[in-house]
């Protein structure tokens, strides 16, 4: 039987409508002691105002350099089956699918050889186990790997890439989000689990410019699925939305960010050349409303958190690419980008970060993408720059457009 | 369960596994979505073919407990399906109408909370907080949870002018997306670190120590065989800590949390924004952290019954302006306010327009 | 009579319709050798595609640190009449007003002592006497200053404020352009004449936010007239407009920045609360809107050219100060701006530059002025913000406005 | 003329001497003005008084011969007020209506260009230029005259959608307002300095030539007693040069000059905003410059043609888009477009939304 501690200040928390994490502790105390440890601890980090646990140490499972957070506790003795509670990140599914069978072998795994508490998922997308020992993570590893499974990334390595639901249940989606994530983890297993690079390495995908996985915000690779084409207006079901009370003025017309649209009342149009596909009109009506053409992503590069410089979103390198299996132009262009960042980048200095630094002619030049327009929101405002001695030569040829 | 047979680099199962049948038959090929209630909505195939997804909270902790409950549920009305959202609620992948009602009775009855679809407060992304990360200077699920219970009814049933993305991190390093939400809470330290120079000896690098430092702030001390803190310099982010394990810098008294706001990841309207600073800090005060749940509601408050409908927070701050918000939602403007850091120009108003 | 020069390349430049600065130089140059020989190195320019100048040495008039621009030639021998060829910067009048009188007799001692040539105006304000030798200055200077005329500014000093033509002809001056610009101009005196400060400092001065000195885009401190109060409509003006083919929906309502006036198609509305004071509806239609309330000015700092941190506009100190004789406030405030660069501006660093580096904190902490909404833009994006000793207070007053 | 006594720190004369007795009679009591024609606006007191603003274009060089005869137009038909504008025209200050005809026809018949009031082309706000500075790597007069020959039925007839702002600097010391045009020229180098060694010792303060260097290409060269400087980094603005004069960064075959567009200062509608870079180098090609009109005059006919009455150049781009931009003009958009100084990361494109 698992120590039962008071937790006066955490049994607050099983107070209210929303389903209570303390209350998920409590089940798996009941049964396990890391998690009641876990629970006493907590309530001592709630009394106090403050945690209690060290930096992790380096454990992993043999073979693998990354894939399991280690974690030890400044309280041992008084809690000592939390003395080492390691994370383990298992690789999830592309899209966050899973059938009912893997989640109960899942649970018996983890019941068996840890805390019986998880993360689904952790903010990069893995399937967070979290908290176990030292001893377990190899068991644990060869259970999940026997059935097929693997784990995710950590440290200076590929991270587990994630993505929207995309194709697999949203109409407007323009890439395979699901294959792109399945493909490049398989195609990069080394890069994730033997960590080499100078720091981490996010992907995430989305099949729209509504980023429902908030990839432009927290990726350093972020693919946004867009498409080269029109808006194709089904004006039957524009007057459908009229009669169900969407003001369409107002609430579509006036918002479109290029002022592209036009509405007389009855007719929709669009003027595509000027549209930037930003997708607030399909996504409020989406039965009128349907992007057609060539199908792709723009590729941005750069976007993690607020350390050193400050946070970044990460920016258009390639505007517009085809991302059809085997994606070996996407794959190619990855590549070149980690030799750059490998040949330049400085420990702990993320690729957006050795962008800024280097500037994006190097970054562009290395990895063989021309400057365009739609890198940038603007041209630089200063008069400083740069010129290469190839590129002194006469005037004539600078204003010619290539 | 199988005798284990250890494998590497194989990577995770191909997704195509665990698609429920329709959405493999229906795959890239869906023509429009419909939102039933707050916490159902329908997607049809141009096969003609329907999903339903029914959407629950989850506090993401999870226990093996609650999953197998789930997936017992999952089994019950969805063929085995489920999935999670990128915002860790759980959706049940409903294939056969009919069991459509007595999944959400079935839910109900077991007090899960059905909504978080459409123009409304959906989970908020978070981190680890005291539960395990070593970091941490608050508890982020213990924020959430206070959160999500004033908030509840946005994510079951009423309507906001468009989706309210929250967010909560429990240091600056901001594992979720803080730096892009509509209103968001960072817990920050406000005292310098503290040195234990014995320690930096063996553990630390010191170059990548220094390095670390977004101000440079931190110097060799060649005495001590250590680092020195220039105090004047030191804004307490903590990325020394890091790097650097004999480096102090946690201090209850003082550490506490921040409001952002007005960020977005989505392009729709306007580009992606990152939350700008509103509350420069509020007191860890657990369990319940009465002040955040305060500051949030006043921000809501006013977002519900100024912005026009479709506007995210942002838009709507940028709308109004910045310090048109500090007058309607009455929360002082401070020092703390005005950036000093890389783009702190950019930020200054280069203009003669304002509003009083 | 003057040496003439063959200027095949500059005789170009006397073509087309807009008065040529060729002819005016030619016009000196006839009776000036000083002219003439300018003429002739400018062709010698135009041929070799490079300026024959020298870096200026330290010339002036006695008393003075600046007012003078020493010049002198890499081509003394071949053009000896402009080896050296310095530049008097004499003091403008409030708003560029001018008499005949005056102009005659400006032009009888530059003709007497100088080249014949002028800018009116130079860039920041003054009017320029452009080239004269060293012996000639204390003349110059003498036959100025004793009709009471002064020289500007130049060097590392206080420059010549300027401003636009304000409540002398423009009905909506919120501010008397003319008469702080004279009145700091007296009231600073040593401050222009004796360069003490770590760079240049340039006050410009605007009667309202139509800025037509381009206050806020080159000059230390931009002196803004605003008001706090309202718009006056007057609807029958605005009934003549529309009845004059103005599209008051397209060209008003529409452009408004912040959104807050309607049209009904006859009578204009303005939600004076939320009007941000940019005047484009108040210029579009000056007889039907005019500003009503308390009248003041905006004081923004910083603005300068691209050395060394890229180009800065100025941004909002003081959102609103009252600007009446003897605008002691504003006096003050600059003396604590002063204060404040003297301690801690670098040489060479202008005062925005300063303010950027040490961070808007200890600068407005110097002069005085509380931290302020109008200040910024939006706040800050990053969480790494500092906090004094006396701010580590318990957070109920934090979260109360002051 | 006196003889002269010398005083000092007297200041300028005060301005009251200098205004006509109807401004001094209704100083700051203005109700209204019109524009009569593109060179003749009417301001209105609301005493009833009127003046007439007649306005001819300056070459701002101006020798004493032109200045005379101007004084003597001031007094024929001004009572002898004149003045000039903040972009260097002359205003002929009328106070009698009837001697507004009589102004303008022996103004025409001198060969004044009338006009530049309204949404028009206004003089150009120029520097010294080879005529008189060191740091000159082109000659402003020369290229404001060619642009003001090419764009002369702007300034005097034809209307624009609304004012548009030229400049020109001749060096990136832009002492002009470049930085905030509509469009603009600004001269460059582009080849790094050579340095003669021998006179640094002597000529430079060393430190302030490190500090003058705004990517610090510069460093001690403590052997020669002087400098050196980092190629690589070395983006040839010359500061070095202004501070150190053995720094020589002048060469006739490569500098030239780059057009910028899209500034602004005033603050109607859109906030002031700075000039953006569009083409980054056009060769010195005196004494008319012919690619520089060029280059101007394809931008100005698409301003005109695609821009809505009242917006600005920049105004114009913003709406279109940048993208767009170079689009319609066809111009070539390269690597020096990107930034790569201080707030580069503030141009980059953080979102999805774009033209093609
Ligand atoms: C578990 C997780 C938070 C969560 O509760 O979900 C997490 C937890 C930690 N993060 Fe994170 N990060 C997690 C997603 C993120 C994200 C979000 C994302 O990936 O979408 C970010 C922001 C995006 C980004 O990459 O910038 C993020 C930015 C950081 C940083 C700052 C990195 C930077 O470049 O600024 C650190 C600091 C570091 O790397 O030393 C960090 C470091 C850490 C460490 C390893 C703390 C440390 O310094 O050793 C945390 C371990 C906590 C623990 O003991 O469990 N974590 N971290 C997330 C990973 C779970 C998963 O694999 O699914
Ligand atoms: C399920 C999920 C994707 C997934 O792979 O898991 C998803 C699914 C859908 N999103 Fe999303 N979004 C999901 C995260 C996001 C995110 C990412 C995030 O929050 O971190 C965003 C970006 C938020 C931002 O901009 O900060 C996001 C911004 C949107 C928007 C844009 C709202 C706006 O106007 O700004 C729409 C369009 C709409 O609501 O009209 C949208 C619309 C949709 C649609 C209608 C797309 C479709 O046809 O299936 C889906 C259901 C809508 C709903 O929940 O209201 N989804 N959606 C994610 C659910 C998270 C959750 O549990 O709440
Ligand atoms: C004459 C004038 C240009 C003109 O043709 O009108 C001028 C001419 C010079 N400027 Fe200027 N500046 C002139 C107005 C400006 C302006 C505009 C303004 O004042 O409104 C600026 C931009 C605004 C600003 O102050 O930043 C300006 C920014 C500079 C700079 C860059 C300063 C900086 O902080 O980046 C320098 C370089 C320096 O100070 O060493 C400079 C330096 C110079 C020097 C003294 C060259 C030098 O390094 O020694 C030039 C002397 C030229 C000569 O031989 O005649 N000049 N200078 C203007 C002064 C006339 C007058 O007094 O009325
Ligand atoms: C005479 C002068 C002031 C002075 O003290 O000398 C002046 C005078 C007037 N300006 Fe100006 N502006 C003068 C320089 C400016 C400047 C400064 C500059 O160009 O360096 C600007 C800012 C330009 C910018 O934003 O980049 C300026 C932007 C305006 C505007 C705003 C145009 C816009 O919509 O963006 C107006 C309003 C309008 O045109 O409707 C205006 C309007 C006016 C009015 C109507 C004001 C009035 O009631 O007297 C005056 C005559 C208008 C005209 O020329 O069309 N004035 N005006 C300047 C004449 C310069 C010249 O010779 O052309
Ligand atoms: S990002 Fe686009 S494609 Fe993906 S789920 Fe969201 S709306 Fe659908
Ligand atoms: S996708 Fe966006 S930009 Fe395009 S038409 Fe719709 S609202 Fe406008
Ligand atoms: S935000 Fe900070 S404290 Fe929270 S999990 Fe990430 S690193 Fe740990
Ligand atoms: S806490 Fe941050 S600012 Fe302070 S010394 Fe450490 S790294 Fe530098
Ligand atoms: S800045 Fe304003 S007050 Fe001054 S002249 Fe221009 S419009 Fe008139
Ligand atoms: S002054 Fe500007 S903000 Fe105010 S009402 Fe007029 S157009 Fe709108
Ligand atoms: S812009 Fe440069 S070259 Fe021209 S006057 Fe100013 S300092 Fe001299
Ligand atoms: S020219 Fe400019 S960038 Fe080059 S060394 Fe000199 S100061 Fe530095």
């Amino acid at each position: 039987m698992p120590k039962k501690y008071d937790t006066p200040l955490l049994d607050e928390l099983e107070k209210g409508p929303f389903p209570s994490f303390v209350t998920e502790i409590k089940k798996a105390a009941a049964k396990n002691d890391m998690a009641a440890d876990e629970l006493g601890l907590l309530e001592k980090s709630y009394r106090d105002k403050r945690g209690y646990w060290k930096h992790g140490g380096i454990v992993g499972v043999r073979g693998y350099g990354g894939g399991v957070i280690g974690r030890y506790s400044y309280l041992p003795e008084e809690f000592p089956n939390v003395a080492n509670f390691h994370t383990v990140r298992i690789n999830s599914i592309s899209g966050f699918f899973y059938t009912s069978k893997f989640l109960n072998e899942m649970c018996d795994i983890w019941d068996k050889h840890g805390s019986g508490l998880t993360n689904l998922h952790g903010s990069t997308g893995d399937l967070v186990l979290l908290g176990t020992t030292t001893e377990n993570l190899e068991p644990i590893f060869a259970e999940f790997s026997s059935r097929g499974w693997d784990l995710g990334g950590s440290g200076s390595a590929m991270r587990t890439p994630s993505c929207c639901v995309g194709p697999a249940r949203c109409e407007w989606s323009n890439i395979d989000t699901l294959d792109i994530t399945y493909n490049i983890t398989q195609e990069w297993q080394d890069e994730m689990h033997r960590p080499a690079f100078p720091y981490k390495f996010k992907f995430k995908t989305a099949g729209c410019a509504v980023d429902c996985i908030a990839s432009i915000a927290r990726a350093d690779c972020s693919i946004i699925g867009t498409w080269r084409g029109k808006i194709e207006v089904n004006q039957d079901e524009v007057i459908n939305y009229a009669k169900k009370g969407m003001n369409i003025q107002e609430e579509i017309v006036n918002m479109c960010p290029s002022k592209c649209m036009s509405y007389d009342g009855k007719n929709l149009k669009i003027n595509d050349e000027d549209c930037v596909r930003c997708m607030h009109c399909i996504s409020k009506m989406t039965k009128a409303l349907k992007p057609v053409g060539e199908k792709g992503a723009s590729i941005l590069v750069g976007s993690k958190a607020p350390f050193v410089i400050g946070a970044t979103l990460s920016w258009v390198i390639v505007p517009f690419m085809k991302m059809e299996p085997p994606y070996d132009e996407f794959k190619s262009l990855i590549r070149k980008m980690w030799e750059f960042w490998d040949e330049h980048g400085k420990n702990r200095e993320r690729i957006g970060e050795l962008i800024i630094r280097k500037g994006m002619r190097e970054f562009l030049e290395f990895i063989g993408v021309e400057p365009q327009s739609q890198q940038v929101k603007e041209p630089r405002r200063d008069p400083f720059f740069f010129w290469k001695e190839e590129e002194l030569k006469p005037n004539s040829e600078l204003l010619k457009n290539r | 369960m199988s005798a284990p047979q250890r494998r590497t680099d194989i990577g995770p199962p191909h997704y195509k596994d665990f698609l429920p049948p329709v959405i493999q038959k229906n795959y890239g090929d869906w023509k429009y979505h419909e939102i039933l209630n707050p916490g159902v909505m329908v997607h049809v195939a141009n096969s003609g073919d329907k999903i339903w997804s029914v959407r629950v909270a989850s506090p993401r902790l999870l226990s093996t407990d609650t999953i197998r409950e789930m997936a017992a549920l999952a089994e019950k009305y969805c063929g085995g399906y489920i999935r999670f959202t990128t915002r860790n609620n759980v959706e049940f992948l409903v294939s056969d109408e009919k069991n459509l009602e007595s999944l959400q009775k079935e839910l109900k009855d077991k007090k899960y909370m059905i909504g978080g679809i459409g123009p409304r407060i959906s989970n908020i992304v978070h981190t680890q907080g005291w539960v395990h990360c070593h970091s941490a200077c608050t508890d982020a699920s213990g924020i959430v949870k206070v959160l999500m219970d004033e908030f509840a009814d946005y994510f079951t049933t009423k309507k906001l002018p468009n989706k309210v993305r929250l967010a909560v991190a429990c240091c600056v390093n901001m594992c979720g997306a803080v730096h892009c939400s509509d209103i968001a809470v960072v817990a920050v330290h406000r005292k310098v670190p503290t040195i234990d120079h014995d320690k930096v000896k063996n553990m630390c690098e010191i170059p990548s120590t220094i390095a670390s430092c977004p101000t440079g702030a931190i110097s060799p001390d060649p005495a001590k065989k250590s680092i020195k803190i220039n105090a004047d310099k030191c804004m307490y982010c903590g990325n020394c800590f890091t790097v650097c394990p004999p480096v102090e810098i946690h201090d209850p008294e003082f550490d506490g949390v921040a409001i952002v706001a007005g960020g977005k990841v989505g392009n729709l309207r306007s580009n992606p924004k990152f939350s700008k600073l509103v509350v420069p800090y509020i007191p860890n005060n657990p369990p319940r952290w009465p002040e955040v749940t305060e500051v949030m509601r006043q921000i809501l408050d006013v977002y519900v019954s100024d912005a026009k409908k479709h506007e995210r927070v942002g838009e709507w701050i940028e709308r109004i302006g910045w310090e048109k918000f500090f007058k309607v939602t009455g929360l002082p403007f401070t020092h703390q306010h005005v950036d000093d850091f890389v783009i702190a120009r950019e930020t200054f108003r280069t203009a003669a327009t304002f509003k009083w």
